[in-house]
């Protein structure tokens, strides 16, 4: 297992974190190439796909969690798009499983996945207006107070 | 026979594990298009989390999957500790296995026993499989002071030692289990009945479900024999002796039947762990709840949980509330697309076995 | 006249009362099965009180509310059809021919309530239903002709009364009385056979909107079912019986034997199950047969 | 090896048992129709629950001090702190609220955290978990002890969230400090600190025991964040000379920290030590400056509540003036706090940090002598007066007059500000407070610099016994670690001379009791219990007082006292005269310690702002 | 008189009914866990004739188990909808009371009985099956002395209820 060899292969840091943890830090423009080549690699099974806000870059990061089965190594690759009209390539064509994931990404943070014929459709939230859920900007505390009330509290009650 | 009808089942319906729904499309008894529809459980644990401190997160966390809730406990647990760099007690690694298995024989116990129910109409071996895992909720109420949601895995160890006479009581209830398993052996698991409506009912092969990141004992029962307990050991699992069962069919037959050769494996595993189990303290000590920072940085953590890989993806920006967490589920690429692609051509009234025999948890899809 | 009337009465309130009381054991020995104590005995009657005394406020149409009053009405009149110790009401009371078409009725009333409510899942349940009974009714129309031509007579009547000093058809054609067992055992829908209402695929398919006071006439019809499927089998393969009590007693051993399948079966796939019946019970029936006309 | 192989094989053959089906072994159950079920059949039977179950609260209001960390650490907010007056008798005492836990059970989650870090141990889960009701209202309550409610889930000793141990202060070995007039704690470490920092629950129970109300929460949490200008500008809002406190202060936060009910203290005193160091001047930490009114206000005292008072004044942009009778500024802080508790450096800082906002300290200036009070009422909008108790109390001993016996100020200002390293070799302190214990242990330097032969004695002797030793218990430890003998509870009698005149001893008697029924100081002896204390060298460490001549009779004929002969003064710091305000030890709100003097000296300095704002 | 008689066969029927209760099988939330134990052979509540049935026609009780997220809300309002008079609706645990630890969730509902009338609370995250079965005799209790009005008390504030549904689920019907 020559998990170095990575380097020659993907554009990209790759960082080998700890036994069985590889990082992988690449363009937005090289994900779908990077996570190409990684399948080839062996990293046959796509764990998850997220994004963590970085609201204070103005950017987000879009993770990748891919597992070799074969290798036994976990790689997460990270990519970081703009806030502003964030898009990215789909990557259902690699790995099927990642439909669903790349539609909770546009539901819960707004960004956009091109080839995917489900991404803006909802999938966990139903008549969502608001603001994508899982941005740092949407205040979830906020959002309930303002829309379901609480019990009253009376107190003193012995 | 070709009239085309358009059926929703659940979310109010014996037939779904759970608070989901399935909208089906049929051409007579034959489904022609299935879509799940989640997001009834959808609390938003992601977000949750980041509203709350290190240890008020602890409470919360066992609440996404109601079936197995200590998984989360220990992946949490986990992430925080490889991002501070803590390494736990040996006494608490143990605790923690048998704490994990228990619970997953738990979750067998009750998923086998609903899926012979709700799927098969045979209530005998729900009827005996809950009951007698109520045993085993009563003796985790005695240990961790809660029936179902136990608070107990936090980072760092375990919340408390072993209650006094815990072992034993828990290789009796082994012992009990194990004696029942003839019986339901004989009721369900070797009934012809439950062999002819599941041999040879939505084969999956092993490219196609590795493929789609199918996990845990539907991937076993394609013949790959990957387990997170063996990839990857956490806890005391380094230190047991066992082997991953594997089968080789890939039907709803063989997923079945796995997870009744993993209920005895874990079985096997607690009366290890309890009998290996050293003496010592159970806890490395935490900072102050209120100044718990975590160290800057993300992780992986992972698990096997009755259903599969199960997962958190943990980011930590250095405060004192985790930035953001992503919980993966085992079941979300089991419905997505794994049953939503076996369903098509299928007959309507095998629909809930392939749902129970893929032994989906909504709330893990939905968090 | 008074005594036709009262018998009119009394015959449907023995058969209720025996159907309602298996049920309740039935509800007592699965639960035993079950390493439990079950309900009382007398909860089916609690069950019926309660849905009876609902406040009905959906309708789907004059059909619907009539499906379970035509099944019921149905199921009371087969009960007249078959022997009963000691009541004997109608004159053409006793005669199979009769009696199978009789039986129909019931299926027919709750096919046309259930078919209007338009839930996919009630005529998902009523098409299987009616794919059942052409599955059970082959082997058991077989197995009836074995009995009359063993018998030599359509009269129920007759072939008890042929069938005393433990003559009985179950001795006499072993092969087909098995088969009118198992038929038997699917027409009263347990497990395995529990396709048609199956509440984990189709809701309770054909029940599926009816609540309340329909619910409550399908579970007294429900009752009667029990009494007429099983009655049915000891006047044709039992022998009968000389008074009530005896008769109460075979019904009930039957009902045991049937109840304890019904714990430890899964449910068959309805095609499954037709292509059961179609197969084995249906070459036992026609072997049965073949004996009988044999064998004379 | 061999044994894994075996089991591998064992899992085939035991997945082969499961290839082939039977419809016979079902039928196997029917034994069950013949045992006799296992269910609990609840109401009529019951089984026993677990010792650590967690149900409903029980909370010990006694015990409990309303402290609110269950609120804080409740995951669910389930928890609020409600005033329970109305139907509970709070005990009064320091460090606890009228507050107690009220519970939302349409909120709680059952997880146990609070009774983990409750640091009293009042609160406990029980065993009862029973409860339907038709009225959502009726799921709040204020748990207590209430019978048939056993006692579940419990906090566990080790397994505490809760930091317990405090981290050691190190200071200077009792060996080497003696000798020394150096600072004898060291401080902390960036990194002690901030472990230390990173005990501190946040309650802020402790912020009530301080008399400046110090914000020590926020304060503690800056410096657990590392951003100590911001400490100490939470500091500065309520404490003009926070690195002085952060020394010598009676922190009576500490006492009432909730860790002393588990554990240790907070240091809270250190950890503001550590930040005032931490950073070197607190030009960037002072509080929102408003802009400049004209108005002048004279401060008469460059003490603690003086300078405070000079501070906030100037905050409010009022010019402050100050006038001090000694050469240096700091009062009893700069003339009587030995040099090992506060070195003159520290002072100076504080008080350099208080000039850089306009401050005008004019030393050496006594009013009454260099200026007349009423020209300082002509020319200045108000006055405040914080000239504090800076003469010896006398306690009418015999032998008193004799000059080898010293009031403890006097002997205290003669060794930090004149220099004075003379001693006798046997001394004996009266006194039991923390005055006496910096006269006895500045002695004890003193007499191991100047005598190496170690045949020395410094002693003292208190009317108060060690249970009720007003000295704090750091003094009284430091002190014995470095061979200062006490001899608690024995009252001077009278000072033994010999024929030429020279002090030869104390003569001690007995303390029977120190106060009467009715706690009122008023000491009995035991008359023939006696016993004498050799000594060349007496020190009075007992009292101080104030002199008020400066005021000119007719002004001072409308001066209100208290019954305990205080200066009377409103909740605003003013005193009966309009204008005049007062404060320091001056006043009966006082404690006589430095942070109330500072206090007052705030809350006198808000009170000239309203009442030139009114003018 | 003709009063009293009614009355009096109300009574009856009450005390009767309250011996047959059928539970939706609906598993709304994570509280319905400790429901199969209840239902199954530890516990035994079929011992007083609850049995979970399957369609809102059949039953009689809503069991709403903890959390209501708002899109099964809308389920759950049908469901009670189309279930027959006399219905009773049991909240349970923390979560249908004040909304319990998801109280700053964005899909979560705190206040359940703003949607809906609610007969019982029961106590709990989630409760144990001896408080279900205790509020179950409770519940029958409540129906024994008609105090579990709650369908009537939907009828009556219909209005009220509906613009609350409204309020958090758009205009849905």
């Amino acid at each position: 297992m020559e998990i170095e060899r990575l380097n020659q292969v993907i554009r990209g840091t790759v960082e080998v974190k700890r036994k069985q943890r590889v990082d992988i830090i690449v363009d937005n423009a090289d994900i779908v190439s990077a996570l190409h080549s990684l399948k080839l690699f062996g990293f046959n099974q796509l764990t998850l796909v997220t994004a963590v806000d970085w609201i204070e870059e103005q950017q987000f990061e879009v993770v990748y969690v891919l597992y070799s089965n074969a290798q036994k190594v976990v790689a997460i690759v990270k990519a970081r798009i703009p806030r502003e009209n964030p898009e990215i390539e789909t990557i259902e064509d690699l790995y099927p499983n990642a439909n669903k994931y790349e539609v909770e990404l546009t539901e819960m943070f707004g960004i956009k996945v091109r080839g995917n014929p489900d991404s803006g459709k909802p999938f966990l939230l139903e008549n969502w207006h608001d603001l994508p859920p899982m941005r740092k900007d949407f205040d979830s505390i906020k959002y309930a107070t303002e829309h379901y009330e609480a019990r009253h509290r009376k107190e003193n009650n012995d | 026979m070709t009239k085309e009808y358009e059926l929703n089942i659940g979310p109010n319906h014996p037939g779904i594990p759970g608070n989901f729904s399935l909208h089906l499309e049929l051409e007579g008894d034959t489904i022609v298009k299935a879509n799940g529809d989640s997001g009834y459980l959808h609390r938003a644990f992601g977000k949750l989390m980041e509203h709350r401190l290190y240890l008020q997160n602890v409470a919360l966390i066992p609440r996404i999957c109601v079936i197995e809730p200590d998984i989360n406990e220990a992946v949490y647990a986990m992430a925080i500790e490889e991002l501070m760099g803590v390494k736990i007690p040996e006494r608490a690694k143990y605790i923690r296995t048998i704490i994990l298995e228990a619970a997953r024989v738990n979750a067998y116990l009750f998923g086998l026993g609903i899926f012979a129910a709700a799927t098969l109409g045979l209530y005998t071996l729900m009827q005996w499989a809950v009951g007698d895992r109520d045993y085993m909720i009563d003796l985790f109420a005695s240990l961790t002071g809660a029936r179902i949601y136990h608070m107990f895995i936090w980072p760092g160890g375990v919340r408390r030692d072993l209650p006094p006479k815990f072992e034993e009581d828990i290789l009796d209830w082994v012992k009990f289990i194990k004696d029942k398993l003839p019986d339901y052996d004989a009721v369900f698991f070797k009934n012809s009945m439950f062999l002819h409506r599941t041999k040879g009912l939505a084969t999956i092969t092993k490219e196609e479900a590795l493929s789609m990141g199918v996990t845990g004992p539907n991937l076993k029962a394609t013949g790959v024999a990957q387990d997170v307990r063996k990839d990857e050991p956490y806890a005391a699992y380094p230190y047991l002796d066992f082997e991953i069962p594997t089968m080789t069919e890939g039907d709803a037959w063989a997923r079945t039947i796995i997870r009744r050769l993993e209920l005895e494996l874990s079985l096997n595993l607690i009366e290890q762990a309890v009998k290996k189990m050293p003496k010592g303290p159970v806890w490395t000590k935490m900072p102050n709840p209120f100044k718990w920072y975590v160290p800057r940085g993300d992780a992986y953590a992972r698990v096997e949980s009755s259903g599969g890989e199960y997962g958190f993806y943990f980011v930590s920006d250095g405060g004192a509330k985790p930035y953001r967490v992503y919980v993966r589920g085992a079941s979300m690429p089991h419905m997505y697309p794994l049953a939503e692609k076996l369903l098509i051509g299928q007959k309507l009234s095998d629909a809930p076995q392939i749902l129970g025999s893929l032994n989906i948890c909504p709330p893990e899809i939905d968090r | 006249m008074v005594e036709k009337i009262l018998l009119a009465v009394l015959v449907p309130l023995f058969a209720f009362l025996v159907g309602i009381f298996l049920e309740g054991f039935k509800r007592k020995m699965v639960a035993r099965i079950q390493r439990r104590y079950g309900p009382p005995l007398i909860q089916p009657l609690l069950d019926i009180i309660k849905l009876l005394s609902k406040k009905d406020n959906i309708s789907h149409g004059l059909m619907f509310d009539l499906g379970p009053v035509i099944a019921l009405s149905g199921s009371i009149l087969t009960v007249f059809f078959i022997p009963t110790p000691g009541f004997k009401l109608l004159s053409a009371s006793g005669d199979l021919v009769a009696l199978l078409y009789i039986m129909v009725i019931g299926s027919l009333g709750m096919a046309l309530g259930a078919g209007e409510s338009g839930n996919p899942n009630a005529s998902i349940g009523i098409a299987r239903a009616l794919t059942l009974m052409l599955g059970y009714d082959l082997p058991f129309v077989i197995a009836l002709s074995t009995v009359i031509l063993k018998f030599d007579t359509t009269n129920l009547y007759e072939i008890v009364a042929a069938q005393s000093d433990l003559y009985w058809g179950a001795f006499l054609m072993p092969i087909t009385a098995v088969v009118a067992f198992i038929a038997t055992y699917g027409a009263m829908g347990e497990h395995p056979f529990e396709v048609v209402v199956a509440p984990q695929e189709v809701a309770t398919g054909p029940m599926v909107e009816y609540g309340g006071k329909h619910l409550g006439f399908l579970m007294i019809d429900h009752a009667f079912h029990i009494y007429i499927e099983l009655a049915l089998f000891t006047d044709l393969f039992l022998g009968g019986a000389s008074n009530l009590g005896y008769f109460f007693l075979k019904i009930f051993g039957l009902h045991i034997l049937l109840t304890f399948f019904d714990t430890v079966y899964p449910r068959f796939r309805i095609e499954n199950a037709v292509r059961f019946f179609w197969r084995w019970p249906t070459v036992f029936a026609l072997i049965g047969l073949l004996i009988v006309m044999i064998g004379g | 090896m061999e044994k894994q192989t075996k089991n591998g094989s064992d899992l085939k053959e035991k997945v082969k048992e499961f290839e082939h089906g039977s419809l016979i072994s079902p039928l196997s159950s029917a034994k069950y129709l013949f045992k006799k079920p296992h269910t609990l059949q609840y109401p009529k039977e019951t089984k026993p629950i677990p010792e650590r179950y967690r149900g409903f609260h029980i909370n010990d209001l006694d015990k409990c001090i309303g402290c609110g960390n269950c609120m804080s650490i409740c995951p669910c907010e389930a928890i609020t702190m409600v005033d329970v007056k109305a139907f509970y008798l709070v005990s009064s005492k320091e460090g606890t609220t009228d507050t107690r836990p009220q519970v939302d059970y349409g909120r709680c989650s059952y997880c146990g955290l609070c009774v983990d870090i409750c640091p009293t141990g009042s609160l406990k889960l029980s065993k009862d978990l029973i409860y339907s009701s038709t009225d959502a209202d009726t799921f709040v309550w204020v748990p207590a002890v209430e019978q048939g409610r056993e006692i579940g889930f419990i906090q566990s000793d080790e397994l505490t969230p809760l930091v317990l141990d405090k981290l050691e202060m190190s200071e200077l070995e009792p060996d080497v400090r003696k000798k020394t007039f150096e600072e004898l704690i060291l401080g902390f470490s960036k990194e002690e600190a901030q472990a230390e920092a990173a005990r501190c629950l946040g309650c802020g129970i402790c912020m009530q025991g301080c008399p400046a109300h110090m914000k020590n929460p926020e304060y503690i949490q800056a410096i657990f964040d590392k951003d100590f200008n911001l400490s100490v500008k939470y500091m500065l809002e309520d404490n003009a000379l926070p690195g002085i406190c952060g020394r010598i202060c009676t922190h009576k936060c500490q006492d009432d920290c909730v860790y002393n009910y588990r554990g240790d203290a907070v240091q809270i005193m250190w950890l503001k030590r550590f930040a005032t160091d931490a950073i070197k001047d607190y030009s960037a930490s002072d509080p929102v400056r408003l802009p400049q009114t004209g108005r002048k206000v004279a401060i008469i005292g460059a003490g603690p509540s003086g300078l405070s008072a000079a501070y906030y004044l100037s905050l409010m942009g009022h010019s402050a003036t100050i006038f001090e009778k000694n050469k240096i500024a700091g009062g009893g802080l700069g003339l009587g706090i030995p040099m090992y508790r506060l070195p003159v450096y520290e002072i100076d800082k504080e008080v350099e940090h208080i000039k850089s906002l306009g401050v005008d300290i004019k030393l050496g200036v006594e009013v009454g002598k260099d200026i007349t009070f009423t020209d300082i009422m002509k020319n200045f909008d108000a006055v405040y007066i914080g000239v504090g108790l800076s003469y010896g109390r006398a306690i009418n001993l015999k032998g008193e007059d004799h000059p080898d016996v010293i009031q403890a100020i006097d002997f205290l200002r003669q060794v930090k500000v004149e220099g004075r390293r003379d001693i006798a070799r046997k001394v004996v302190v009266i006194g039991g407070g923390n005055v006496a214990m910096d006269v006895v242990r500045t002695v004890k330097r003193l007499q191991e610099v100047r005598y190496d032969d170690g045949n020395t004695v410094a002693q003292m002797a208190s009317l108060e016994d060690w249970d009720i030793l007003p000295a704090s218990k750091e003094e009284v430890e430091g002190a014995l670690a470095e061979g200062v003998i006490f001899n608690p509870a024995w009252g001077p009698k009278e000072v033994r001379f010999n024929e030429s005149g020279k002090i030869v001893g104390l003569e001690i008697k007995k303390v029977k009791s120190v106060f009467d029924e009715n706690g009122r100081f008023n000491p009995t002896f035991f008359e023939d219990q006696i016993k004498t204390l050799e000594a060349d060298y007496v020190v009075e460490a007992v009292g101080q007082m104030t002199n008020l001549g400066f005021i000119p009779e007719d002004i001072a004929k409308d001066l209100k006292y208290t019954p305990r002969r205080r200066i009377f003064i409103d909740d605003y710091g003013e005193t009966s005269l309009v204008g005049i305000f007062a404060g320091g030890d001056l006043v009966e709100t006082s404690l006589g310690n430095a942070i109330s003097a500072i206090a007052n000296g705030h809350r006198a300095a808000i009170g000239i702002d309203f009442y030139l704002k009114g003018k | 008189m003709d009063k009293e008689i009614e009355q009096g066969y109300n009574e009856i029927l009450e005390s009767l009914r309250k011996r047959s209760l059928w539970i939706l099988h609906y598993c709304t939330g994570c509280g319905a866990i400790e429901l199969p134990p209840t239902m199954t052979s530890r516990y035994d509540m079929g011992r007083f004739g609850i049995v979970p049935f399957v369609t809102p026609r059949q039953s009689d009780i809503l069991i709403v188990t903890g959390y209501v997220n708002i899109k099964t809300l809308r389920r759950i309002i049908t469901s009670y909808e189309q279930m027959l008079d006399p219905k009773y609706v049991i909240g349970f645990g923390s979560c249908s009371i004040n909304g319990g630890i998801y109280w700053d969730s964005h899909s979560v509902i705190k206040k359940l009985d703003s949607y809906m009338p609610v007969d019982l609370y029961i106590a709990g995250c989630m409760p144990r099956p001896e408080a279900i079965i205790h509020s179950f005799k409770h519940l029958m209790e409540l129906i024994d002395t008609g105090k579990a009005d709650g369908y009537r008390r939907y009828k009556e504030n219909y209005d009220f209820y509906r613009k609350n549904q409204r309020k958090v689920l758009g205009k849905w019907r």
